[in-house]
This record gives structure tokens, C-alpha cells and sequence, in this order.
């Protein structure tokens, strides 16, 4: 395919697809995705859907969409506002031209923009008109009737050609930034290599809305974004849940273990069980509890019998896990719980982001029972913290909670793969196997880990459980053992930190702003921080990962700056805990619980007005 | 495993060295004493025994025996057995579990093991009270009965267990009498050789706060009158004097005498414990004194694929197919790209 | 309540102002249909009736319906059903729930609800899938079945409903098909009517995860030769042709057609719901496609104490009888001592 | 009976009675601290036995113990030393010998102290020896002996005669304080009302007793302690299990509401559940659930339902209840959860007692979910706290979490009955019948509460749920909207401090040290700031029991000292929480996790190092 018109370069752009949760925005985005990811861009995604599976149609409640930031230089968040915006119903605008940049340009079907769908999407009678449209670049295409017309022949059934209409779209974006087509079609050589014949219709749409932008002329100048100056080594796209699970399986390489897997789905968590229980291949054994509680549960007998043990849920599980978490503090075996994080309290917004279980993690339980809690910044990221909690896990013998979100779970990136000689060995305190009686509670004098002795192991026969115990595991009311092992305990999670790294500050060592954040909304922070440097500002970021215990150089990094900003979207947990921790500073918090991320922008205005004083 | 394992094991290789803290006069030192018998008699490497339990009385049992042992908590053992047995199928796994802690709080987790027919023993200690926590009523306390949560006697239907058993696709259900530790011992062996879920329910006299409450049936001189055990192929002939037995009416069970009416021993029932359609063994399971006597033994034993077979099999399964083998394999698996 | 109620219902006095935001061709617009037609039938004022829920599709049921109505959390709806109807025995009350809610996460308080006996309606919509996180099995799931959380099969064994209802002391359980909603109509209301908890599973289709699962039988072509329904006091007869009957052959039931062997109407089966042994309406409700007609229909329905009347009821019997009347006679009862 | 010795006045005076599980020693306590309060003692009564049943028969593990404190004036806590030891057995000396004032008195059963008793018990062979038990008064009575001959004309079976030991040596502790039997033999004539002989049994045991002690002159002077100069009233006898269900029926009353309560049993909160389990006469409607999760998910069903809801539960409990405890928050229903704290993490020490689950009660929960977290100080106090908690909760239409523990729970002490007429009326906001449509999510404009309108009412249908909605009780994704509700439910939480109290100070208004703490060592922390004002140090104590949201008091007050110390039974969660919420001051931790209250000797230990700047 040669291309015949004037072409410009960009740094960056945004791309929002948009439609009815029926018409495939989600596999339209990612489709989208992987074609710039291996043409070499940086870039990041932000897949936005409503809780019901097919809300009504033409609705704004049933609009779904996936954003995607590309970009020459590297992409740190999704981007804030857009500069195409793909729309396949009036809803669709309705629901996202606030979204769009001033000017730019808007692709929408107008096959679509029937009256029963504008009054559904809430319009009086014309949406451009409502929504001064004009102002933008726009470019209404007949999409539903131009499939229709050229899949006529394809003998396909009137919905089956409809269903096309979102790569004939994809085609038009195609073109507008000058990509290629044979990703996405050989996307769908596989994909239906047994039904040939929607493989091509794909195909054909995808072509027609290719060649139908250029007839058009659709965008003069077109946009072309050169691959980033990206660290050499290989690539591939991938979203957190999946990063997630594969920092698993990796770490069960690294420890000489088989991964377990008991979890209840739970939307956005569902994936990492999705792809474990894909991974038969690599040994996993995954269970479907029939609840969060036989989740965690399951992965404690899995863990007491000698596997790395994962649990993976979302808040309300989370809640429900608590007692056993309890436990699992109290037995001292290892396990890794992930939290997907999403908007809450209660079923909340369930397919929202949100970052509001940080104090379940760390006080989520009766009793004094501390344990390590750390947090994932991007979607690629999600695989080495994943691996980094199962190797604290194994290697301090206890509970970890990992924190991810709906953004990083769904979102996607490219990552550099690593290959597995890079990995650290993991080695778990296995029990001496000559060292008769085993003591279930001796500890390593350094660490206070107590030696993990693995059932099928003649001699160490041994009983862990619930109730307080002496180190021979017996059962104990004696006062003085009890406030001993609280201690002991809460000793073995504080040495964690001498086992990770410190906080990085990104900008200059000292100055008026320390932005910081955790999870997630780093990226954002770090943007905006980038940005305000660029403009003179003195600030830095700093961006948390591990947050029980909290790296040792917090309080030397901290005092090097005026003022410190929290940024999170919550009403502040992370900045309570820091009052906890460190109650010698104090903290700017910038907080958003609306069931999205941060904006630049917002985050921006935020520090500004804290460096004012304001 | 090389190294050196008791496999001549005797009772005494599975006392650990805890004190027994149940009440004196409990009837768990008696199931612990034919769980002990039990453990003996089969060829299984002490290591390779895992006991689970709730919380409850009963389930302290895994500190007195010395095995690899989890004192979880309550409700919860079925899960945490589900876990270690899928975890490492090679490991003989026990549940033990109390009537509040299998059929209260932890009732999903028992009908569930039950359906997938994962390869554990489960022994349910069923005194029908809560021991533990000072006597309450219990999912199988009898309606009426007066407790300090039930002042003025309970006003609901309790479950039994063996019905809770087979409505959830069961495969393996029995029940024995705590004091009757030859009967339970031969059974507790059966339930380790079944393959899936097995359930052993037995009737517990808890001294304490339910003194005597399975009197009816298990008093030592009615026993033999109130009970029948069943044995697999045998014809079902119960009492003292083996007087008495039980013959299909309709689609009704009725006691009969032998020699009345000319009944002989060949017009009774023969026990098959192994028929897979569970009509037969609901009713037996479901007879209750004084109309009938109360059915001890291997009352239900059918052969069934188990899930920790099933996720094992399956995983060796892809291994074969799979051309993914390692964490490198999967990491350059599908779209992946380059930059120099 | 002295205010006007609506008691001359129409079924638009039940639709709410909410959107329903099913999917297009899902077998829950059906039952919503259903329902609604039923609740107007019946002569409750509207505002006595409850409707509470879990999560799910199904679950969200609730906010489509012009009724009180509680939209919980995953799997505690039958709890909270137990605690709004003992709170309130004047209410009616429904709980809908769908096959992971109630079977998964939620079986035990279904079980318990169950044995109880509290007097509320579950509806349980059984698509076999989880629908609302987009297609994992679930406990109904048939073996083997294909799906994001078993890509190579489940290996696990189904729930019947109905056989945990009745292992669980169930006495009432139906069935239906969400599409056939003139029977369903009849069977809400005669769930209603019925003094206890009732139980009636519909098959129901998930047209994006699990489309035409219940096709084999649910089929509008094949549906009258593979189901029955069963009418209480009718004899068991089925098939498009009425030419198909069930019998008992021993501890079986077996298909026959009427006119082979001799076989006439009055050989065959009478349904008799009412029956408190269970064990012929397990073997009904267990009957599977293709060896036998699945059935539908009022399956059981056994009178039975309920437990939200016997709470009423047994405090009525103590207010009778206790001099304690009101808090201050509380307070002073007992040893009490006087300062001055 | 009339005495005949001679007799000295005392201030206040400790008894701990201890023997096997099988002896009886909480029922003696029990009878002990009736006739005391009955004479018109202050008093404070602290049960401590072990978790299992009936442990081991001899060993120190099967000790149950329970001390009383009886004094002229005003008693705070159940006192640190005992002045006099009642032992049953070899084990109870080991076990409690460290608990006795020097130069106390021990009073034991010599028949008891056989080598087997004594081996069991861990000693070699001679406990007064061992023990050095001279130092003592030590009173070696063969009470078994004495209860065989005395009854042996009773055709009592040996296990019953022996049964009645502890009845033998409550007698002689009548004796040595000077107290009538009359109380404790009309508890036998009414227990065993229908088994005369027992009740014979046990009376002739007691009196035995008393005439054994006289007749040896077991302790010269005799010891009076004068009644307690306490406001006029009449009085009873509680402990905090039951007032806390009494605060509970009085609430009902005063809202003119069914009490309902879901409730699962567990160790030390049972008693709650089976005080209203009783109270049928008042309409009580109780279940016992067949879970904790059952349990709040009944209770809330029952508030919906338009009754006063709660659910009562220890640690375990709590984290189980956590998911739907969030369904609360977000359906704004009123349900109080009673969490009768024990020693933890997981099962920990179930019998004893503990004050850690405080984070959990405020943050153990996903996303933002802000509620009412109050304690109680005393047994007394759970009457009024309960009848608070009900009140906040209906009146607020929040969950409130209501923390209580196990050594209130068990504690007893004598409290002034309230007349039903003195307690406030409780109005919950009910909807207008009138104003329709019902809009669910509608507020008070002052107190961000909204409206309740209760099934069986004609035309306020309406759905609630635990998605986020709208006003109209709409479910709403939208990002406004979730932001605002987020904020209005944290809104309505903050507003709950207009209508609580302050702290108050006790001791001067201003020093050089506050004491705080909150709940159960309230009165510990109390009686050991009265002791040092008494040795002139400046320092003063406040109780906390309204804890989220704190007292609006609560800064000016702590400005005004020097120092702050606050004290509690873990590793300082609520110097923790002060930190988020009053991060301006510095707080001194004294915290204790033994599984057992403070002595007041820890405290004043603690207070003078924190003042000497150690
Ligand atoms: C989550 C939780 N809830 C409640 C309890 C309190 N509890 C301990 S054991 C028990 C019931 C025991 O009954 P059962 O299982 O029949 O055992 P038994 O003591 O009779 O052997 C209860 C309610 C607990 N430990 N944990
Ligand atoms: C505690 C908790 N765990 C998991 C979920 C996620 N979840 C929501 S609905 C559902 C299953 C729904 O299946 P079913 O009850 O069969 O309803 P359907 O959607 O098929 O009607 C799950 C697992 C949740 N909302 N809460
Ligand atoms: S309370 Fe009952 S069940 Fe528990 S140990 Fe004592 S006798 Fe046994
Ligand atoms: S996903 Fe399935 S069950 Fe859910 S609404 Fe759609 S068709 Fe119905
Ligand atoms: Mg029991
Ligand atoms: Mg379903």
C-alpha cells in the first residue's frame, strides 16, 4: 500500500476509539495497539467499559472505550485528552467530546446518527449542532453503509457484515497515521483460520476504511509518529494482569517451584487467573475456588505443602480474605495476594480505577498482624513486582499484598522482554533436613524467618495454626511468649526493607516540591513533574513502590525538599500512612476518586497552587 | 524421597508430643485413638500424611497426631485440604472438622470438595452442639433442643449430614459411633483407599454440653438393636440377636423380623455400596431411630474421576502438546519485536 | 396500613423507571416478563414485596422491578432475604440469584436458607457461565466445558439444583425455561403461595458466553419430547404427541410409550408433589437428556414448618408468659440492691 | 451467724480464686462479687480461663482464675496484686503465685497437693518450698477432705460431693471478709430448685467453710471493708456482654423499634447473642446465623426491613464481615457491629484479652468507606455505649462499629440502673410519606443523612445496592457523581462529632502529661494517673470512647499539655490514628500485648519515664 499525500511528523498523539459496548472498541483498541507497539512507538492504553456486558444500546451508560497515547519519545501515561476521536454512535460523542483536544479531529459513523439514536444518546436533534462540532476537524463517513456495500457479496448475515464496521474505522486511523494493515490482518488469518470467510470480511473493512480516508483525504497533513528512541533488546505489548501473572510463573522458575493458583473471578482480577489457568504448560495448577475465602484458602494448604502460592482478586475479595490473611500472618507461610484494585467502596464502580484498598492492605485484619504490602506503577511493571512479591514471599516466609488497579490490569504498554538469566534465584529458608526436632517457630536470628519444612519430608512432621504458639509450636497462653512472637513478627516485615531498593527522585536531588505517588498514578505524577520542570519549576518525583516497609531513605529523601505532594486517587490513604510512618514532614495531598486517573493537567494546577501556598 | 521412612509404622509413631486437652470422658480421645489404629494399619509413609482442621474441638485433633499437620481456621479446612491435596496429589490429606465447622460457617467449601470429588478424607465429629465455644446449637442440633442460644428450644430443621452429602454429589459417605473404634478404624482405612472425597460421619458424645445425645443409638445395650452395619454384598441383618433386618417395600425401606411372615436372610437387602445411583443410600443414610435402626458403616462407595487427578492429568496433558517449555519460551512467545 | 394500595395490580405497576441493561436477546428479559405478569396475578399489595439480590447479571433484577428492592453483594442474598423476612413475616419476599451466586460464593447461605425453611421465593437463573465477568464456568457448568478460566475443559462435576435443594431438606423445587413464560407465571405464583422456601431453577440462556446451552431441551422444536411437566395429581405424561410416559420399574424410572407393551395412561406415574420422602423427587429432578425428559414444572412442594413463623410464634409465647414487659421491668429484675 | 473475732477496716482489698477448669471458679467469682456488690461495695471483677473446655486436669494450662477488687471507694480495675490467693491445686499456685501481694494470703486445698498434682504441675516436689511459700500467709486446708465428711450422708454420688469444694473455700473467704452467705444460698435455693439436695449440697459446703476459717481463725484480724460511698440509686450487678445487649434493647425502646439481632457465636462476644437470644419477652428477634457474614448480611436485611439491627462478633468475625460491613456504607443503612476484641492475629489467644483490632474497625474495608467507630471503657459502660452506638447509627443511618473486649465482656461490676425515662428519644430520619417519588440518596442538607423508608410502605418503592448511584438512586458511572457521593459519605461521618461529646480531662486542666487511651484501659490508665497526681506528678488523664470521628475538643485539649502518652493493649493503633488525625503533636506509646489488662504499676513505670524524657 503507497501512500499519496503530504505527510507531517508528530511527537505524540492520542487516539480515543469509541462506541457501543457492542461494537468491538475494546479489540479495535488493542488491535490499534499492537500494530503502533510493533511499528516501534512507546505508548500506553487506557481501555475504559461499562459494568453490564451489553448496556443498553445507544446509550451514554453503554459506551465503551479504549484510549491509546502514542508517541516518538517515551509515553508514560494513556494521555489526557485526544486528538482523534472515533466515534460510532451519537453516544459516543456525547460521552467523550469533552475528551477531545480543541480542534481536533472526530471520525463518527453518520450512518448511525439516526434519531432514535440521538434522542437515546440524549441530543434534542443534531449532535454537531449541539456540540459545536464545527469547531473541530470532522469527518462524518457513511461507515455502516459502506460495509454493507462492499461485503454484499460475502454471502454474510446482516449482523456478521455490521460487525465489521469497527475495522473499516480502524482502517481510517490507519491511514491517518500512515500504518501498516498486515498486523492487524494477520491478526485475523489466526484468529479465524477455520472461518475463512470472516477472517477476509475483517480484511475487506479494514482495506475500504483504509482506502476510503485517503479518497476523503481525510487528514492533510497525515500524522506520522517515528519509532521511539527505545532501549534496544525485544519487545512485546502487554497489559498488567498478564504481567502480572507471567512475574509469577517467573519467579516459580527462579525458586525450583511449581505456581498455584486459587482464586474466585472478580472483575478486573479475572485476567491473571484467565492466564495462569492457560499456562498448564509451564505446570501451573489453577483452582476456581467457589469463593475469595477458598481462594486464599486453597493457595494456604498449596503454600504448606511446598508451592509458590498466588490468590488474586479485587476489593470486595479482598475483604473477604482477610480472616484467612490473618492466618497465613500467623502460620507464616508464604503467599502472595493481588489486589486489582477498582472503584469502590462496595461493588462501587467495578470496572473503574481506583486506589482506595491501600489501607485494607496494610490494616485490613484483627490483631497486630503486619505484613508486606507493595504496589505495581505500570502495566509492565506489574511483572517484576509480581516476581518481587513472590520472592519476599518465599524468602521472608510470609504474606505479601500486591496492589494493582483497572488501569494498569487493562492497560497495555510495551516491554522490554527480559530473559530469565537476568532473574535473581529465589531461595526460600527450606528446614535442615538433619536437624531433628524441627522447631516450626525457630527463626533465622538475622531475618526472624522461620524455616519452611514441606509435608512428603520424613522427620520434620510438624502442626502450624491459628492459635499463638511457642517456638516449638506449641500452644501458648503464656503472656510473655505472645507479646514476644507479636514482636518477632512485626521485626521480620520491618527487615524487609533491608532487602529492597530506595526511593529514586527523578529531577534534581533537593528543591521547593517533592510530587509523590504510589501504584499506578507514578506515571502520571512523574508526567506532570516532567512537564513542570521543563517549566522552570523546581520540583522533582519520587514514586513508591514498596509500601510496607517503606524504603529506608524516605525520611533523607523527604527532608531534602520544601514541600512534599501526595498524589492519589483516594482521599489520602497513602498520605495517612505516611503521617504513621514518618510524622516529621507534612503532606499536600492531591486526590481524585472519580473512577479514572489523574490528568497532566489537573495534577499540574494542583502543585502549582501547593508551591504557591495556596 | 530417599530418605529413610517409617513404613512399619505403629500407633505409637503418630502420638505427638502434645498434651490431649479434651475434656476427660470426650469422645474424640476414642476417634483419636482409631484414627491412630488407622494410620498404622496402611502402608503410607508417616510424612506423607497431612491432617487439616477448623476450629472447634474436633478440631484440635491434628496437634495429638504426629504428622504434618495445619489447625486452620474455622470452616475453611475443606479449602486448605482442597489446596494441599491439588497442590501435591501424592499426599494422603485429612480433613477433620466438627459439625459447626463443616456444616455451619464452613458449608460451602464441604459441598463443595464433595462435588469436585477431591481426593481427601473428611471425618466429621458430629456431637450436634458447638463444643468449643461452650454449647450453642448447631446445624444438626435436633429442633427443640434448648441451648444458650436457643433458650426456648431451636426452631429449625437440622441438616443430616449424609443427605448434605449426596445432594451434593457424593461418592463416599459412612458413619461410625465414636466408642466403636474397630468399626471406625476399618473404616477410616476405607475412606483413605477411596479415591475422591470421602465423608466419615461420626457420632461424638460431647460429656460437656450435649451429654448422651446419641444415647439412643449408641448406648452399649441397645446398639445392637438400634443400628445395623452395613457391609458391602452382605445382606442387611441387624440386632442382638441378628433377628432383624431390612427389606425394599415400594419405594420404601421396612424392618423386618426373620421368620415372620417367612422371611429369610434371602429376602433381604444386600448392601451395594458401590451402585452409583444414590436412591437407595439416601434412604438408608436417611433412617433414624426409633423407626428404623441407624446405619453404620460404608453406607455409600462409588468410583468417581477426582479433580487433583483431573488438574494433574490435564496439566501433563498440555505439557506433552505444548511447545512452551520453559518462562523464556513464553516471554518470546506471539507478536514480539526488535530494536537495535 | 391505612394508606390506598394498589391491589388491583396491572403488570406495569411493576416495571421500574430503570433502563434494563440486558443484553439484547438474553434470556433474563423473559423472566423479568414472567415475574412481573406473576406479581400482578397475586393479591400482595406492591409494596409488601421485597425483591433482594447478589451479583451478576441476573442479580441486577432488582432495579427493573417497581418493588422494594436490595441489590447486595455476591452470594449473601439469601441472608439477607432470611433477615428482611424473619424481620418482617408480613413482607414476600424474593431472592434472585443467579448459578455462581447462588452456587458458588453463595451456597452456603442457600443451603441453610433451605433447611431452615425461611418462607422466601429464589429464583435462580442458571445459565451455566459466569455472564457479569464475562464467561468462567461455574458450579453448573457441564464437564469439559471450554471456557477463560478452563481453555482446556472444566474437570470438575456440576450441581444438580435440585438435588442439593433436597440434600439440603429442600421442600419446594421447580423448574422452568425462561422463554416459556406462561408456565413460569405459574410457578412464581405457586412459589409464592408456598409457606416455606422456594426453590424454582430456570434454564436460561446466556446469549454471549453460553448461547443455547439449554438448546437440547429448551429448543422450541424439541422441547415437548425432551421435557415433561409435571402436574401435581396428573399422570406423567410428555412428548408432542402425548404418546410418552414414565413409569417405575423397581428403584427406576423408565420412558415408555403409551400403547407399546400394553401400556396405557393409568400405568403410568401420577405426580404427587406433596410427597415428603424425597426420594421420587430426586429421581425426577435428576432426570437428564438425553435418557429421560428433563422436568419441568412444580417438582416438590411439601408442607413444612417455617422458621420465620416459628420465631414469631415462639416470641408471642413468651411475651404471653413473661412478667418482663418493657426495658425498666428489665432492669430491675434479678438482684438488684438499693443506695441512699 | 454471727462472728466472733476481731475485725479491721480495709480500703480496698484484691481475691483471686483460681483452681482446674472442672472446679467451678468462675461460678464462685460470680457468686463472690454479688454478695460484695450486694453489701454495697464498689467492685471490678476480671475472669481469665483457658480456651480450651476442660484443659488438662491439673496443669498450669487448665487454670482458670478469677479476681475480684472490692473497696470502700471508688474501684477502677480489677487490681494488679491479689491479697488473697484462693488455690485448689498445686497448679494454681504455679500459675498464680506471682500475682500475690508479699505477705498475702494463700488458702489451698492440702488434699489436692498429691505427687501426681504436683509433678503435673511442674514442680519437682514441694510446692511451699519451691515457691518459698513462708513469706506467705498460707492456710493449707484439707478441703476435700472436709466436703466428703460433710456430705456423706447426702447419697450423693463422689463427683458431685466433690463438686462442691469451691463452695467450701468461698465460705471460708466469706469468713475472712465478713460477709453474709445469704446471697449465695438463695442463688442454690433458686438454681436448683428442683434438685434440693444439690442445692442442700452446696449450702452446707459453704457454711462449712465458714466455720473451718473460723474455727482455725484463718486470718486475724478479720477484714472489713465498709460499703462504698456511691450515689444513691438502685443497683445491679453487670457485666459487659449483657449491658452491651441491654443498651441495645434500650435503644430499641427509646426509637420504638424491634431489636434484631444476626449473630454468629464466638469467644468472648457469645454472651451478647445469648443475652438477647433471652430477651424474647421484649420481642427480640434473634438468629443465629450460620456464619458471621450470615450474620451481618441478616441484620442488614432486618434494616432494610425498618427494625434496629445488629450483629455481634470477636476479631475473626470482624474480618468476615468486612465485605458487607462496606455494603452498609454504601447503602447507608443503620446496623451496629459489636466487635468484642481477643487477643489476635488469626485465632490467637481466643480467651484473653486484647485491644488491636482498632485499625481494622476503621480501615478494614475496601475503597472509601468512612463509618462510626466508638468504644466502651467499662462492663458499666457498654449500656451506654450500645444505647450510642444504636443511636448514631439510626439517627445517622450509618454502620457503626461498637468495640468492646474480652475483659470487658467477662468483667463485672456494680452499676447504677438508669431509668428508661432519663435516656434520650431516638429519631431516625424517616422518609416523608408524602414526598414522592422517594428519591433514595436524598440528604439532610446539614447532616448529609439520607432518608429511610421501610418496605411494606405504599409508594416509597425504591432500590438501593451497593453500586454507586445517583441521587435518585440511579446507577451511575459517572465520575462527578461517584466523587461527590465519595465525599458526601465521608461528609456525614465528620458531621457525626456535632452531636458527641468532648474529652474530658480528668486532673488538671493543663500539666506535663496527658494520659489518653481508649476503651477497656481507660480505667487502668485513670487509676495510675490518680496515683501519680497523688505523688504530685502534674499530669492529668483523658478517656476516649467516640473515636472516628474523634471529639472536635480534641486538639485544644492536648495543646495544653506538655506531653501526651497514650496507652493500649497492642503496638500503639491509636497513638497511630492520632497521628493521621492530630498530626501537630508527638505521642508517647505505652502499649502491652500479653494478652491481659496493664497493672497500674506498668503504667505509672511508663508515665515517669515519658515525663524524665527516657
Ligand atoms: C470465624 C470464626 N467464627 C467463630 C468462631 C468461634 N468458634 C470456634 S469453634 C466454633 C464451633 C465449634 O463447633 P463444632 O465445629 O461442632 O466443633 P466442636 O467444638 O463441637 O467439636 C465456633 C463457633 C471462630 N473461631 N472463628
Ligand atoms: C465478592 C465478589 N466476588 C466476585 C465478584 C465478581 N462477580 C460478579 S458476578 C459473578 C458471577 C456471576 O455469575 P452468576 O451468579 O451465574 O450470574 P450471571 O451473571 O450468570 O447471571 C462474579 C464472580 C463480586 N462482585 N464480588
Ligand atoms: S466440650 Fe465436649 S466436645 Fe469439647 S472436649 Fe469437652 S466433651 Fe469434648
Ligand atoms: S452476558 Fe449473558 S447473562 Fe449477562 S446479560 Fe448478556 S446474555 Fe444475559
Ligand atoms: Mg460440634
Ligand atoms: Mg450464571
Amino acid at each position: 500500500m503507497t501512500r499519496n499525500s503530504k505527510v507531517i511528523k508528530r511527537e505524540d498523539v492520542v487516539i480515543r476509539f469509541s462506541g457501543d459496548s457492542g461494537d468491538g472498541m475494546q479489540l479495535t483498541g488493542t488491535l490499534f495497539s499492537d500494530t503502533v507497539a510493533l511499528s516501534g512507538n512507546d505508548m500506553a492504553t487506557f481501555p475504559d467499559y461499562p459494568a453490564e456486558i451489553r448496556a443498553p444500546q445507544g446509550t451514554v451508560g453503554g459506551v465503551s472505550g479504549f484510549q491509546v497515547h502514542l508517541g516518538h519519545s517515551e509515553i508514560q501515561t494513556p494521555g489526557d485528552y485526544a486528538d482523534v476521536l472515533v466515534a460510532m454512535n451519537p453516544a459516543a460523542i456525547k460521552a467523550n467530546v469533552c475528551w477531545v483536544k480543541p480542534g481536533g479531529t472526530i471520525i463518527y459513523d453518520k450512518d448511525n446518527f439516526t434519531e432514535k439514536n440521538i434522542t437515546k444518546a440524549g441530543y434534542l436533534k443534531d449532535p454537531v449542532a449541539e456540540e459545536k462540532l464545527e469547531t473541530y476537524n470532522i469527518i462524518p463517513a457513511p461507515i455502516s453503509s459502506m460495509v454493507r456495500e462492499a461485503l454484499k457479496n460475502f454471502g454474510l448475515d446482516a449482523k456478521s457484515v455490521l460487525r465489521t464496521k469497527n475495522m473499516f474505522a480502524l482502517g481510517m486511523v490507519y491511514w491517518l497515521f500512515d500504518r501498516k494493515l498486515k498486523y492487524t490482518e494477520r491478526y485475523f488469518d489466526q484468529k479465524f483460520s477455520d472461518r475463512p470467510e470472516i477472517s477476509e470480511a475483517n480484511k475487506v473493512a479494514l482495506r475500504k476504511g483504509f482506502y476510503y480516508a485517503e479518497t476523503i483525504q481525510a487528514l492533510n497533513p497525515v500524522i506520522r509518529i517515528e519509532p521511539a528512541a527505545i532501549e534496544p533488546g525485544t519487545y512485546r505489548n502487554i497489559c498488567g494482569n498478564t504481567a502480572t501473572a507471567w512475574g509469577f510463573l517467573a519467579a516459580a522458575e527462579k525458586a525450583g517451584l511449581k505456581l498455584f493458583i486459587g482464586s474466585y473471578p472478580i472483575t478486573p482480577a479475572t485476567g491473571i487467573l484467565e492466564e495462569l489457568a492457560l499456562r498448564k504448560d509451564l505446570g501451573v495448577i489453577s483452582i476456581q475456588a467457589e469463593d475469595e475465602i477458598s481462594g486464599i484458602c486453597s493457595a494456604l494448604g498449596a503454600s504448606f505443602a511446598g508451592r509458590l502460592a498466588v490468590t488474586s482478586t479485587s476489593g470486595p475479595g479482598m475483604a473477604l480474605k482477610s480472616e484467612a490473611i490473618g492466618l497465613a500472618v500467623m502460620a507464616e507461610l508464604p503467599v502472595v495476594i493481588v489486589d486489582v484494585q477498582r472503584g469502590g467502596p462496595s461493588t462501587g464502580l467495578p470496572t473503574k480505577t481506583e486506589q482506595a484498598d491501600l489501607m485494607q492492605a496494610l490494616y485490613g485484619r484483627h490483631g497486630e498482624s503486619p505484613l508486606v504490602v507493595i504496589a505495581a506503577g505500570s502495566p509492565g511493571d506489574c511483572f517484576h513486582f509480581a516476581f518481587e512479591a513472590a520472592r519476599i514471599a518465599l524468602e521472608h516466609m510470609t504474606p505479601v499484598i500486591l496492589l494493582s488497579d483497572s488501569l494498569l490490569a487493562n492497560g497495555s504498554e510495551p516491554w522490554k522482554i527480559p530473559s530469565m538469566s537476568e532473574l535473581p534465584e529465589i531461595k526460600p529458608p527450606y528446614a535442615d533436613k538433619k536437624k531433628i526436632p524441627f522447631l516450626p517457630y525457630e527463626r533465622d536470628d538475622k531475618t526472624s524467618v522461620r524455616y519452611w519444612a514441606i509435608p512428603g519430608t520424613p522427620l520434620l512432621e510438624h502442626r502450624i495454626g491459628g492459635l499463638e504458639k511457642t517456638i516449638k509450636g506449641t500452644v501458648s497462653y503464656i503472656p510473655e511468649n505472645h507479646e514476644d512472637m507479636v514482636k518477632k513478627r512485626d521485626a521480620k516485615i520491618a527487615e524487609v526493607a533491608n532487602s529492597i531498593p530506595g526511593i529514586e527522585v527523578i529531577g534534581k536531588y533537593t528543591g521547593d516540591l517533592l510530587i509523590t505517588g504510589w501504584g499506578s498514578s507514578g506515571p502520571y505524577l512523574r508526567a506532570a513533574a516532567n512537564e513542570l520542570q521543563a517549566e522552570g519549576y523546581e520540583v522533582s518525583f519520587a514514586q513508591f513502590n514498596y509500601i510496607n516497609p517503606l524504603p529506608k531513605n524516605v525520611s533523607k529523601v523527604f527532608s531534602r525538599f520544601k514541600k512534599i505532594a501526595v498524589g492519589e486517587l483516594n482521599l489520602g490513604q497513602f498520605a495517612d500512612f505516611l503521617k504513621i510512618k514518618h510524622p516529621g514532614f507534612s503532606y499536600n495531598s492531591i486526590n481524585k476518586v472519580k473512577g479514572m486517573p489523574f490528568t497532566i493537567k489537573e495534577i499540574k494546577e494542583s502543585c502549582i497552587k501547593i508551591l504557591e501556598g495556596k | 524421597m530417599e530418605e529413610k521412612t517409617y513404613n512399619n509404622h505403629t500407633m505409637k509413631d503418630f502420638k505427638s508430643n502434645q498434651e490431649v486437652r479434651w475434656c476427660p470422658g470426650c469422645g474424640n480421645h476414642a476417634v483419636l485413638n482409631a484414627v491412630q489404629k488407622a494410620l498404622a494399619q496402611m502402608n503410607i509413609p508417616r510424612e506423607n500424611y497431612v491432617f487439616v482442621s477448623g476450629i472447634g474441638c474436633s478440631s484440635r485433633f491434628p496437634y495429638y497426631i504426629n504428622t504434618y499437620g495445619f489447625h486452620g481456621i474455622h470452616g475453611r479446612a475443606a479449602a486448605i485440604a482442597t489446596g494441599v491435596k491439588t497442590a501435591n496429589p501424592k499426599l494422603s490429606v485429612w480433613n477433620i472438622t466438627g459439625d459447626g465447622d463443616a456444616l455451619a460457617i464452613g458449608g460451602n467449601h464441604f459441598i463443595h470438595a464433595i462435588r469436585r470429588n477431591v481426593d481427601i478424607n473428611i471425618i466429621l465429629f458430629n456431637n450436634e452442639i458447638y463444643g468449643l465455644t461452650k454449647g450453642q446449637y448447631s446445624p444438626t442440633s435436633v429442633r427443640g433442643l434448648v441451648t444458650k442460644t436457643s433458650p426456648f428450644g431451636t426452631v429449625e430443621e437440622p441438616f443430616s449430614v449424609g443427605d448434605l452429602v449426596i445432594g451434593a454429589k457424593g461418592k463416599f459417605f459412612a458413619r461410625t459411633i465414636d466408642t466403636m473404634v474397630t468399626l471406625s478404624t476399618d473404616i477410616y482405612v476405607e475412606a483413605e483407599r477411596h479415591r475422591g472425597t470421602s465423608v466419615v460421619e461420626v457420632l461424638q458424645n460431647c460429656v460437656i454440653f450435649n451429654e448422651g445425645v446419641h444415647d439412643d443409638v449408641a448406648g452399649r445395650d441397645v446398639r445392637a438393636d438400634h443400628t445395623i452395619v452395613l457391609k458391602h454384598g452382605k445382606p442387611m441383618i441387624f440386632g442382638k440377636e441378628n433377628d432383624k433386618g431390612l427389606i425394599l417395600d415400594g419405594l420404601k425401606i421396612r424392618v423386618v423380623r426373620l421368620g415372620e411372615d417367612n422371611i429369610t436372610e434371602k429376602d433381604l437387602l444386600v448392601h451395594d455400596a458401590t451402585e452409583p445411583n444414590p436412591g437407595i443410600h439416601y434412604m438408608l443414610s436417611n433412617m433414624k431411630y426409633p423407626d428404623y435402626p441407624v446405619a453404620l458403616g460404608v453406607i455409600r462407595s462409588v468410583e468417581g474421576r477426582t479433580y487433583d487427578a483431573g488438574v494433574e492429568e490435564q496439566i501433563a496433558d498440555i505439557q506433552k502438546k505444548s511447545r512452551i517449555k520453559c518462562m523464556d519460551d513464553l516471554l518470546m512467545s506471539g507478536s514480539t519485536w526488535k530494536i537495535k
